[in-house]
């Protein structure tokens, strides 16, 4: 197995633990952390094929390269965004996290075990 | 061989840690971790370009966002605590997950022999464009429209920011907590390093178009340094109805759209340039794009006016 | 030689990986930037030893990055320490 | 002369990665902060500042050299804030004097 499958495997891995974080995590910060693992995940994969696609004296293929430069702005892009929405939500309800509906509305200090 | 094992099991480890950190700080922590070692893993991967991106967007400006917004967010944490979901529903997850990252794997092995690549095309044209970079080449030139549209996806998302401002807030200064009596070491330290990271910046903007480098990576430098001296308190934050803030925001995408246009009669096509000016034309874009986008994403780090202008 | 430097920048990261189980057992934040930092210099050295290894020249700008952006993340990381501290004071 | 470059460049990579290990150690298993601090300025430090050092004995160029260099200073800028800043955060009279 060369270096460059080594990190494909590795990446299917980074995707599968960042949804799962994704999923599990009811802090709406630890969501988009998770997220942004998700996608180094998905850039690492598109790293491997770019490296498969190494010819003519270039390390790997320029396109997919490009491609997730591209990505990575825009991650950082909408990870900024979804900072904001979740510090105004914060500000407006003085929450950061999904509950489930049958809880109250008053945060209570009694719910650490 | 050895060393490309390591690293991939020290990156699953490092992104392990930031999914079950109890503390959201210590999980902000192992992120930052997680995009220094993923930019390590670029340079194994013949990406230099793409090391250089995610060393300065992935792990340093993301890693101070995110840093940022948790030490806000740190009083909520104890709450909670007992909404995790049921185990049930986390043993159903983790078999999901599973999946996903089995079929991934399934492509992966799957993947076509020999690999599909572009790199003989992409060299093919690089004399045309006068570029020595070819991944500069496919931003600037092959691909251009995904650049154009990306620094609108920039602007676009500066624009969802700045519409979270509470209504009487409109035109104040970003962020309360970058105040002006600040540590004076970090006074110190940004007047030492703010210059030296300026011109790193520039450095890395020019040779993008020979050696890996190039806009992004030097407008995010350049962000980096402008919110190091908001954070010691040096500059303050701009409000955001300033004009030549407006004016700077909009002034990359403006000439990059507008060197487009005239690729139709140049060279008879959407950001066709002409072959010997090629790039010439891609420099009159890339500086006041980099400018732009320093901007925005410094803005963006900032996020939405939260406090009056005089204090 | 190449081989050599693949090696030590090996070492290095292997060592600083260790130096993480600070971040795992804290038990301040203090220790845990102490050990992100203690990584930030690791991944920067093993970043220049690459550079050689590898003849990739570019991985020294790279490391070059690393380290202003290290230096900003780190304030970053005080002023925010300081702030939640502030806070819950 | 290129085997008394070579020799210099291992000697010097292997005390850097040396002071890696001990201040790693260091950061392990001293009891208080302010100790471990002291630990992880001598990796901060001299380990990085010997491996760039046994690195410039490779380098062709006056640029990259020059670069090199430069990312030694600016690791020891990054260590000396964090070092003074967390240092003065753990002191028990508080963040603020």
């Amino acid at each position: 197995m060369s270096g460059a499958m080594l990190y494909g495997f590795c990446s299917t891995v980074l995707v599968g633990l960042g949804l799962y974080g994704l999923i599990v995590h009811p802090e709406l910060l630890r969501k988009i952390l998770a997220f942004n693992l998700v996608g180094g995940g998905v850039f690492l994969l598109f790293g491997v094929i770019a490296r498969r696609g190494a010819a003519i004296g270039f390390g790997g293929d320029p396109v997919p390269q490009a491609l997730v430069i591209t990505g990575l702005v825009v991650a950082f892009a909408a990870t900024a965004l979804a900072v904001a929405l979740l510090l105004r939500l914060f500000q407006e309800t003085g929450r950061a996290i999904l509950q489930s509906d049958k809880l109250t509305d008053a945060p209570s200090d009694n719910s650490q075990p | 061989m050895a060393f490309d094992a390591g690293l991939a099991v020290l990156v699953l480890g490092v992104a392990s840690w930031t999914i079950a950190a109890r503390d959201t700080f210590a999980a902000v922590v192992g992120f930052v971790a997680y995009g220094l070692l993923l930019a390590l893993i670029w340079v194994r991967l013949a990406a230099p370009d793409v090391a250089l991106t995610e060393a300065a967007i992935g792990s340093g400006l993301t890693g101070g966002l995110l840093l940022g917004a948790s030490a806000r967010l740190r009083r909520t944490e104890s709450l909670a605590v007992g909404e995790k979901p049921a185990a049930a529903l986390r043993a159903a997850t983790i078999g999901l997950c599973i999946l996903v990252s089995a079929g991934l794997a399934a492509i992966i092995l799957l993947l076509p022999e020999p690999a599909p690549t572009l790199a003989a095309l992409a060299a093919a044209n690089l004399v045309a464009t006068g570029l020595g970079n070819p991944v500069t080449a496919v931003l600037m030139a092959y691909r251009a429209i995904d650049t154009l549209l990306e620094v609108v996806v920039l602007l676009l998302s500066l624009l969802g920011v700045w519409s979270l401002t509470p209504d009487h807030l409109w035109g104040s200064l970003p962020s309360p907590h970058y105040r002006a009596d600040s540590y004076e070491t970090v006074t110190f330290v940004t007047q030492l390093l703010a210059p030296i990271g300026i011109l790193v910046g520039i450095h890395i903007f020019w040779i993008g178009s020979v050696a890996p480098g190039g806009e992004f990576q030097g407008a995010t430098i350049l962000a980096a340094m402008w919110i190091l001296t908001m954070l010691s308190g040096l500059v303050d934050a701009p409000a955001v109805n300033r004009r030549w803030l407006r004016l700077l925001l909009i002034i990359g995408p403006v000439v990059f759209a507008a060197i487009g246009l005239a690729g139709f009669a140049m060279a008879g096509a959407f950001l066709a340039y002409p072959t010997n000016h090629a790039k010439l034309l891609i420099l009159i874009i890339e500086v006041p794009v980099t400018l732009s986008v320093a901007a925005m994403l410094t803005l963006l780090v900032a996020g939405p006016p939260e406090r009056s202008s005089h204090r | 030689m190449a081989d050599f430097l693949l090696a030590a920048a090996g070492f290095v990261l292997a060592t600083v990986a260790l130096g993480l189980v600070r971040i795992l057992r804290g038990p301040g934040d203090a220790d845990r930037i102490m050990a992100a930092q203690l990584l930030g210099t690791g991944g920067i050295a093993a970043l220049v030893l690459l550079a050689e290894a590898n003849g990739v020249p570019a991985a020294v700008d790279v490391a070059l990055v690393l380290a202003l952006l290290a230096a900003f993340v780190s304030v970053a990381f005080v002023e925010s320490v300081a702030r939640s501290t502030a806070d819950r004071t | 002369m290129n085997l008394v470059f070579d020799v210099l460049t291992v000697l010097a990579v292997c005390a850097g990665a040396f002071f890696f290990l001990a201040g790693t150690i260091g950061l392990l298993r001293f009891p208080d902060a302010l100790s471990r601090l002291h630990a992880l300025t001598k990796a901060d430090n001299l380990g990085l500042g010997l491996i760039v050092l046994g690195l410039l004995f490779q380098a062709e160029e006056l640029f990259v050299a020059l670069k090199l260099i430069g990312v030694w200073l600016l690791g020891l800028l990054a260590a000396a804030t964090v070092t003074q800043l967390i240092a003065r955060a753990i002191q028990p009279a508080g963040l603020r004097d």
